[in-house]
């Protein structure tokens, strides 16, 4: 039996019902392993940034005569590891699993984590046993982006344990590549592989992952080099070193993760464009780079340069003086803000050195910032509920921009203000939520990346955050592993791998 | 006649009087501490290291807050930084000297504060006995009935981090024992006879408190205080290191050592000297207190 | 003595009560909204008030004090937020993790400490005394976590000779003491953990022997012609009810107070468990684990001295 | 020593400080009485009593010397410190100087503990260590309203008054000082309040043979030049003996008989007294004691004994003994030379076969 | 030394000669502060089944003396110098083991206080058990027996109950007797009593004494007996020896040291001590406080507070005095005349209580001559 083990940085093993927390991380080791959703993100390459491509559903399109309704065709032949059957009633039971209140497998817990997802279907029809029809409340064109997050749990299982979920988390069951094996709960996840999967490409090279939760960055360090685990997430920087001289494998890619300053942009100072740019032109970026041994690259904006919706954005390069020049114009000086960080956290990478470093070159432009370190959850707790809720003038929130909802829509559109979402700031735009709005009832691919290409450069234009870096997300592997691909994403496929023994 | 009665009674002592040199109590623990050179070179390493704490901003060659990228984690002696640099490259040394004042902080000042209050409620609880005892010591077992460690986290994990908070934390661990202490004493001195003669005499109980009783409490409290000082700052340097102590960037050896965590494989060397500041320190206050017991302990 | 058992024991309530309210308001005082962890970076304020309602959070805190103790009383200490599992078992196998390390150290810490402390006292002065004062108070000033990383660094890092986390390949399930295999992953905690209360206890058996050596019954024995080494027994004999004393407040302190070593070595124990729950704010958890700490401690207490009862004459029995 | 509020020796009786004449007694003890509970069980409760002062009346005239003798733990230390008001009493009254002690009427604590000072059998806990004697001793003017420095100089007086050279030992600490010393400290620290009555518990029996000499010299001076009453507290027969004008015997927390002192010690009526009499060492080697006057432990004070207390002991012990408690009869009423015995044997009619058959005159 | 049991060691003694010898033993403590001279050259002899009473102040070196002799103190910090024989073992120089076997069986002791003498976490039973059976190899049924005899045999009441009783249950006068029962365990030939009736109520001081001094003539033991009592000493003493700073000055039979004592101190300690004086009258006390044991001045070392001092009483100590009947007093005043010791005192005779300033000067003429 070839064994994978794998130290991920989650404080506790994510939920694995089908519901993850944890952060992303949480969709990626107890997410895509056990459970497919109707499309799922393509991560066979680390060249471009990952895309949706069919998963539960074949394909998918917009009902021509209702901009409405998505027809959803699906996959055939699909069983959930307890084999129960994958069909147009296993997807509807799904919905309402979130979605009705009613519903007997109705589950809060699932409303919290996944309940974004499905806020824009207003219904799912059943069309025929392979077919849905989903109707959103709004024309939504990037509808499909959602539906990559949703997975779809075995109802027959929820329905054998009488529809408890902690009856049905002794033995989940889903349609994905691993299948669900055993937990000790705090301690270790463990999958088995999924003979029968039906995308025979995706079936794992090896016969078990043993998920671990390792957050102390040292302690995966240490685990990796004596040998209890073979594959950990985010090495600390300077133990990188210590890793390639033991024969490990350093994996870096780029992918949509900034690691930025959202602004409070409605009140002073930074409803000043100007302090705003200020603080743009005065970070040197290298310099942070550098600290972190090269597992980052400097940010212009939220997203990167592989996304569709990049554009040609103004750049804010490292020029302290026109930063100084643009606070003194502004009038604010010393510029007085009060920025919440966190100690630690899911892709908050070392934040406290990190926004040190920030602090310094702040201040060395006539900035005077204060910082404030707070656990992970309770900077959580002020994203969730919104800059007017606190004092701060800025937080140090990491956010994955992997789909133009998330990337643009949600965090800049006014009706995406607290408390409805994630427009943190109150960033206000009336343009921008024009174009926002043609976008989600544009069908057409192309035209509609052109409306998010425009709306993103709008938004960096207004240098409505502080652009600081994007994670490269490292990974160290042991020698004996081969075969990974790590993807532009979030996401990522631990399937090719294989453990050499 | 009465007079020479009294003369001749006073007759000897003045000739062969044991002491020649009037001695104080503190003079009779000083005759004993001169002699222990390993409890007297730790007082100097003390006092070395509040000095250099206090002075720090005077001694410390480089501001402990301004990294610089170029020179991260320099090993010890690099260039001018005596100690290295760390993560942030940040002289050590300076560091050092900055987080020795919140780490003594830490571990003095809650053991100031908990000796006054805990010593406070110990001596009223074992002078008035019966229910006020019942009242003020059922309630420190209550308290008692966490193990420090787990109070500290607790309260700690709920106050949330920061200096305060920490000091706070630190000040209700340590109040319950030291309360107890001074209770045990206060009730031993209670039944001593010099209390019954001031009591006799019509003093108010106020005065017997202070003039009698606190007097003699004051030695075992204090002496048990200067144990709490090492547990203090071990304590405060674990919650810094759970990250529910002080808040970053603080120079603190707890935390200190917990970010060069990270950077251990880089320089062991750099990432151990808060460790071993700790240490170093914690020992210190350890033996002095142990010499401290020895030389008052000796019985009058 | 039954009687003395008996007091003791209803002496225990009233503080057990004043634990579960501590318990109960410690964690009340904390800010951050254990809620907000289960809710998706998206989620929108809605969703949070509904789960807030589903854990019973939104009721005035003296009311889910009285429920969380009812219900505690019964041995039901809801359910993590985190995980949603019941609280009395999460803890319950996480206490079952700690006690059996926090016991093989303190008693290793314990039977090494009588010895040294005897060594010690027998040559009391000497180069013997000199060297166990110094590992004694080398335990006492060691900061653990700290000692602990370097244990890691030295024997898993560098000569790989144990592992530097976790317990057991498997995991604390199935986990074996008596397999070397398994027993590895407890060798460094157990080192860690010792460490403090073998320098407690040697100092204290130490000081407390040269003080027995000291009275005056000890010129009797000697008077009555025995040996140095029958002397020695008796004042070890004489030490016992404070060492046991020592061994149980020891033993609780360990099992409180295991939170650094455990998150060190990623021991799934009740520090641990302790440290994870206040990262999450999951009050259930954090709540139960306190508690579970708080009263094992308590108890620890109450046989300590029911033990010391029995081991010393001089304790009142009636 | 001019500075001091004591009058000259002259005239005993005409001291100003008296407020009920010469022949009112310094101090009447009317029946008092103190149980210490004894708790246990689950519930802490009184499951028992040490009956450590029960039902004691004497009194003690003026300027005299009132020895209290009798074994260990039969309440002699007990008693002094109720009639000090350091242990509250269960009942009883006391009269001081005619003046009902502590209640409304009567004088008030703080006048009595002027009045009444007592000087402790340990050396080592009656002074506190961290005070030097001088403060010790100044300690009691200064409670009661004395400056400073005034209460400075009259420890000083007192110190040399009880032969200690000030400049020398008032800056010394107790554990500077030898017993004798320090029992002087303590004799001075009791004078300092300028008392009446002077209670002495076993305040010779810890020192030497040769120091104890040096103190007794020393009490029976300041008697003199102070006009002193002293309450001598011992077990030691032969000091009893030596100091005292009347003595009182208890026993298991009664007087078993009171008397003048010769009248005791040489005619003792009580069983008990001849018994504790006869323990006396004698200094010559041929008087050699053959056997035990007393034979084993008094009892429990717990449980003491029916009837008689010593009837467990007694070699004269009848039926009436174990039955019936016998009287001591009413001391308050007697005069300071009478003499009175609590046993069935010195009692007409008692019923005790060795009992007188007529009154005594 | 071979391996000797006690029982026949003290049958194969010739009764002539003397069972204890001591001879001019000095012991100091010496520690970094100071040294102090605790016994500064004693020598007496014993014979069998003699009963020797040490008497003097609190702090002349009683207790250090009796510690020798079994040599109880502390080695590192103790020098012991002179002879000490017991039998025929040189007590200071047998080795550890047999000095083990010794204590307790040829030799044992009595402490001043029961309270803290008798370890308190084993039973009276237990603890007598435990000498019988070191020293006897006797079975543990044999050694309860002996130990329940032992019980009877210093009348303690109910002995049975009482083996199995633990220190703290027991009276003062109770556990006083159950210390001398393990002293007595295994017929020791010398008893040393370190003021075992002082902490003692008159009443049970007395039963203690008549018992012991029973025991004493029917086990025909040697018995060194300290006290400050003279009357204690008067009950139970053959001979009397009187300290002072550490050293015997005055020697003899009881009845010479108590009722004609020779040596100025000895006189003065009788005269002071309260025995039926007339009331009223000032007891004749002595002066001062005794010497301080760490700085002792050459000379007599009651000098500073004798009444009938001379000018060579500050130069040396005086040597020893005695008579035929072996009364021995070391005092410049004290002479022989005919058969006995006799004081000659000055015409003038100084009073006990000397002014304090005369003193002075006397003492440091003295001094200043002999420098
Ligand atoms: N605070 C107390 N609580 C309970 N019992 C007490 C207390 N004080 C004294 N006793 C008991 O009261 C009795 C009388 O004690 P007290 O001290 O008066 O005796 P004493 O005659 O002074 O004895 P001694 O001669 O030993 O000093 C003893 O049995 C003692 O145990
Ligand atoms: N171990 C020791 N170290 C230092 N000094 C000691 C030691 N033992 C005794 N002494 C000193 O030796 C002197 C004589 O003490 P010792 O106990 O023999 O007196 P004592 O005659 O027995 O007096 P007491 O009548 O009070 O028992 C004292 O001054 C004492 O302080
Ligand atoms: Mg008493
Ligand atoms: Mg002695």
């Amino acid at each position: 039996e070839s064994v994978l083990r794998v130290a991920m940085t989650a404080a506790d093993i994510p939920d694995y019902t089908g519901a993850p927390d944890q952060g992303y991380e949480g969709y990626r080791f107890a997410g895509y392993t056990l459970y497919d959703a109707l499309a799922l993100w393509d991560l066979s390459s680390s060249d471009k940034a990952a895309d949706v491509v069919p998963g539960l559903a074949t394909s998918w399109e917009i009902d021509p005569q209702n901009n409405k309704r998505w027809i959803f065709n699906l996959r055939q032949g699909v069983t959930y590891h307890d084999g129960c059957p994958w069909n147009a009633d296993s997807a509807i039971w799904n919905f309402n699993r979130v979605m009705d209140p009613k519903a007997p497998q109705f589950n809060a817990r699932h409303v919290g984590q996944m309940g974004t997802y499905v806020v824009n279907i207003a219904s799912v029809d059943k069309l025929d046993d392979y077919k849905i029809a989903i109707n959103t409340k709004a024309p939504s064109s990037l509808f499909p982006y959602e539906m990559a997050m949703y997975y779809m749990i075995s109802n027959c299982a929820v329905t054998a344990a009488g529809n408890d979920y902690n009856v049905y988390m002794k033995k989940p069951s889903g349609t994905g590549p691993y299948k669900f094996d055993s937990v000790v709960p705090h301690e270790r996840l463990e999958l088995v592989k999924n003979d029968k999967y039906w995308n025979p490409a995706r079936i794992p090279k090896h016969d078990r992952l043993v998920l671990l939760p390792m957050p102390e960055a040292s302690t995966r360090a240490a685990a990796l080099l004596s040998g209890q685990v073979d594959f950990v997430e985010a090495p600390s920087p300077d133990t990188i070193p210590r890793l390639k001289d033991a024969g490990m494998q350093i994996i870096t890619v780029p992918y949509p993760h900034n690691w930025d300053y959202m602004l409070r942009v409605d009140t002073p100072p930074f409803n000043d464009i100007r302090v705003r740019q200020a603080a743009n032109y005065a970070m040197n970026r290298q310099d942070m780079v550098d600290m972190l041994q090269g597992v980052a690259v400097a940010a212009d904006q939220t997203l990167i340069d592989s996304q569709p919706w990049y554009g040609h954005p103004v750049k804010y390069d490292y020029d302290p003086d026109k930063a100084a020049a643009l606070l003194k114009e502004a009038n604010c000086s010393p510029c007085k803000i009060k920025v919440g960080i966190s100690t630690s956290g899911s892709g908050q990478m070392q934040p406290l050195p990190m926004n040190e470093l920030v602090k310094e070159q702040l201040e060395a432009v006539g900035f005077q910032v204060q910082l404030e370190p707070m656990d992970w959850n309770a900077l959580i707790g002020v994203f969730l509920s919104g800059a007017a809720k606190s004092d701060f003038n800025a937080i140090n929130f990491s956010m994955a921009p992997i789909d133009p909802v998330q990337g643009i829509l949600k965090k800049w559109m006014t009706e995406y203000q607290p408390p409805a979402c994630c427009n943190w700031g109150f960033y206000s735009n009336a343009k921008l939520d024009d174009l926002g709005k043609q976008a989600l009832a544009e069908f057409d691919p192309a035209k509609r990346n052109a409306l998010l290409t425009e709306m993103n450069e709008m938004a960096v234009a207004d240098a409505s955050e502080l652009y600081i870096v994007h994670d490269l997300n490292p990974r160290a592997l042991s020698p004996k592993l081969s075969g990974f691909v790590q993807a532009q994403s979030w996401f990522q496929d631990l399937t090719p791998i294989v453990v050499a023994p | 006649m009465t007079d020479a009665v009294a003369n001749s009674l006073a007759v000897a002592p003045s000739q062969s009087a044991p002491t020649a040199r009037v001695r104080s109590y503190w003079g009779g623990v000083w005759q004993r501490l001169r002699y222990d050179y390993v409890t007297l070179f730790c007082i100097a390493l003390i006092i070395l290291i509040v000095l250099s704490a206090v002075f720090a901003p005077w001694l410390a060659p480089f501001d402990p807050y301004k990294s610089s990228m170029a020179n991260r984690l320099r090993p010890i002696g690099y260039k001018q930084f005596l100690l290295g640099t760390d993560e942030q490259g940040r002289d050590m040394l300076s560091r050092l000297l900055y987080g020795g004042r919140v780490s003594l902080l830490m571990g003095i000042v809650p053991v100031i504060l908990a000796t006054v209050i805990g010593g406070l409620f110990g001596v009223v609880a074992g002078y008035y006995g019966r229910k006020v005892n019942m009242g003020i010591m059922r309630t420190m077992d209550i308290f008692f009935a966490f193990p420090s460690v787990l109070l500290a986290v607790a309260i700690s994990g709920s106050l949330g981090g920061g200096i305060t908070n920490q000091m706070l934390t630190l000040t209700v661990v340590l109040i319950p024992p030291i309360c107890r202490v001074a209770e045990t004493a206060t009730s031993q001195v209670r039944n001593m006879d010099f209390v019954d003669a001031a009591r006799a005499t019509g003093a108010s109980t106020t005065s017997i408190l202070f003039t009698h009783v606190l007097i003699n409490v004051m030695s075992p409290v204090l002496v048990y205080a200067s144990t709490l000082v090492s547990i203090s700052i071990i304590l405060a340097s674990g919650l810094s290191f759970l990250g529910l102590g002080v808040s970053p960037p603080t120079a603190d050896w707890g935390l200190m050592l917990s970010t060069l965590r990270q950077s251990i494989y880089v320089q062991p060397l750099v990432s151990a000297i808060p460790g071993v500041a700790i240490l170093v320190t914690s020992i210190a206050f350890n033996l002095v207190s142990d010499g401290l017991r020895q030389a008052m302990d000796v019985k009058a | 003595m039954w009687l003395y058992a008996l007091r003791r024991i209803i002496l225990t309530i009233p503080i057990l009560f004043g634990v579960t309210v501590i318990c109960f308001a410690l964690v009340q005082i904390a800010p951050g909204d254990p809620i907000q962890n289960l809710l998706s970076p998206t989620a929108s304020q809605a969703d949070a008030e509904r789960l807030r309602a589903a854990y019973g959070l939104d009721k005035p805190l003296p009311v889910q004090y009285v429920i969380w103790l009812g219900k505690v009383l019964v041995g039901d200490m809801g359910m993590s937020i985190a995980n949603n599992t019941p609280v009395t078992g999460e803890v319950l196998r996480a206490f079952m993790n700690t006690i059996v390390i926090a016991m093989i150290a303190v008693v290793i810490a314990f039977v090494l400490s009588t010895i040294f402390g005897v060594a010690a006292a027998y040559r009391s002065g000497g180069l013997v005394d000199k060297a166990i004062t110094a590992v004694a108070v080398f335990g006492i000033s060691v900061p653990t976590f700290w000692l602990g990383v370097i244990l890691v660094i030295i024997f898993a890092v560098n000569l790989s000779w144990l592992p530097a986390t976790g317990m057991g390949a498997g995991g604390s399930k199935g986990f074996d003491y008596l397999s070397w295999s398994d027993f590895r992953f407890a060798v460094m905690p157990i080192i860690a953990l010792a460490l403090p209360p073998l320098g407690i206890m040697t100092r204290t058996t130490r000081s407390s022997l040269s003080e027995i050596l000291n009275q005056d019954f000890v010129q009797t024995l000697r008077a009555k012609g025995l040996t140095e080494t029958e002397v020695m027994i008796h004042a070890v004999r004489n030490i016992m009810p404070a060492a046991v004393a020592m061994l149980g407040l020891q033993l609780g302190y360990l099992i409180g107070g295991s939170v650094l070593v455990e998150t060190v070595f990623t021991w799934p124990g009740t520090g641990y468990l302790l440290n994870k729950a206040i990262l999450t704010r999951d009050i259930p958890l954090l709540q139960g684990t306190i508690l579970v700490l708080a009263t094992a401690f308590v108890l620890i207490n109450l046989v300590v001295d029911l033990a010391q009862s029995l081991i010393d004459p001089r304790i009142k029995r009636s | 020593m001019t500075q001091m509020a004591i009058s000259p020796p002259a005239a005993a009786s005409e001291d100003p400080r008296d407020r009920g004449g010469p022949a009112q007694p310094m101090l009447i003890v009317d029946g008092i009485r103190k149980y210490f509970p004894i708790r246990a069980g689950v519930l802490n409760r009184t499951v028992a009593e040490v009956k450590a002062v029960d039902d004691i009346s004497f009194y003690v005239v003026k300027g005299e010397t009132l020895g209290i003798v009798g074994e260990s733990g039969c309440g002699k230390s007990t008693l002094a410190r109720l009639l000090m008001h350091l242990i509250d009493r269960d009942d009883g009254h006391l009269i001081l100087d005619g003046d009902l002690v502590g209640e409304e009427t009567g004088v008030p604590l703080d006048g009595l503990r002027r009045a009444l000072q007592m000087v402790f059998q340990d050396s080592y806990s009656s002074l506190n260590p961290r005070l030097p004697i001088e403060q010790s001793i100044a300690y009691g003017p200064k409670v009661q309203g004395a400056s400073s420095k005034v209460a400075k100089a009259q420890a000083r007086a007192l110190m040399e008054k009880v032969g200690l050279k000030a400049n020398l030992f008032a800056q010394r600490y107790p554990h500077e000082l030898s017993g004798g010393q320090k029992q002087r400290v303590n004799i001075a620290r009791a004078l300092a309040l300028d008392p009446r009555l002077l209670i002495l518990d076993e305040a010779v029996s810890a020192l030497d043979k040769s120091v104890e000499a040096q103190v007794l010299n020393l009490l029976e001076d300041l008697k003199r030049q102070l006009n002193l009453t002293y309450i001598f507290i011992s077990h030691d027969l032969h000091v009893v003996r030596y100091i005292s004008d009347r003595v009182l015997v208890m026993y298991l927390g009664q007087v078993v008989e009171i008397g003048p002192v010769d009248k005791i010690y040489e005619d003792p009526q009580h069983p008990y007294t001849q018994a504790l009499l006869a323990c006396r060492l004698s200094m010559d080697p041929e008087e050699r004691v053959e056997a035990a006057p007393l034979a084993g432990d008094p009892p429990n004070p717990v449980n003491p004994p029916s009837g008689c207390r010593f009837h467990t002991r007694c070699p004269f012990m009848e039926d009436v003994c174990m039955s019936k408690a016998p009287s001591l009869g009413d001391v308050l009423r007697s005069s300071a030379q009478d003499h009175l015995a609590a046993c069935h044997m010195v009692h007409p009619g008692s019923g005790h076969s060795r009992a007188p058959l007529a009154v005594r005159a | 030394m071979n391996d000797m049991t006690p029982t026949n060691l003290s049958g194969s003694m010739p009764l002539a000669a003397p069972f204890v010898r001591v001879k001019d033993l000095r012991v100091r403590f010496v520690s970094r502060e100071a040294t102090v001279r605790a016994v500064n050259g004693v020598t007496f002899d014993l014979a069998r089944g003699e009963v020797l009473c040490v008497i003097g102040e609190s702090g002349s070196g009683k207790s250090v003396m009796m510690r020798s002799l079994l040599r109880l103190h502390p080695k590192k910090r103790t020098v012991i110098e002179g002879s000490m024989q017991v039998g025929e073992h040189d007590i200071g120089a047998v080795s550890d083991r047999v000095l083990s076997k010794l204590r307790g069986s040829t030799i044992s002791m009595i402490f001043q206080e029961p309270m803290t003498a008798l370890d308190p976490l084993y039973t009276i039973g237990d603890q007598i058990v435990e000498t019988v059976r070191r020293h006897e190899g006797l079975g543990r049924e044999a050694a309860w027996a002996r130990a329940l005899e032992l019980l009877e045999l210093v009348r303690v009441p109910s002995p049975e109950r009482r083996l199995k009783a633990y220190p703290h249950e027991l009276s003062g006068g109770l556990r006083q007797r159950a210390m001398i029962a393990v002293a007595l365990s295994c017929r020791p030939s010398l008893l040393l009593a370190d003021e075992p009736t002082t902490a003692l109520d008159a009443s049970v001081q007395i039963q203690v004494l008549v018992l012991l001094r029973k025991l004493q003539r029917e086990m025909e033991m040697s018995m060194i007996f300290v006290t400050h009592d003279l009357g204690v000493a008067a009950q139970i003493a053959d001979k009397v020896a009187v300290m002072y700073a550490g050293r015997i000055i005055e020697y003899g039979t009881v009845a010479d040291v108590l009722n004609r004592p020779q040596h100025p101190y000895t006189r003065a300690m009788l005269a002071s001590t309260v025995k039926d004086q007339e009331r009223g009258v000032q007891l004749e006390a002595i002066a001062g406080s005794p010497p301080d044991l760490r700085a002792l001045p050459d000379g007599c070392s009651f000098l500073p507070r004798c009444g009938y001092a001379k000018p060579e009483c500050a130069v040396a100590m005086p040597p020893e005095t005695v008579d035929a009947r072996g009364h021995m007093a070391r005092c410049y005043r004290v002479g022989v005349e005919g058969q006995r010791l006799a004081f000659s005192a000055p015409a003038i005779q100084p009073s006990v209580c000397t002014n304090a300033s005369q003193l002075a000067a006397a003492r440091a003429e003295m001094l200043g001559r002999q420098a």
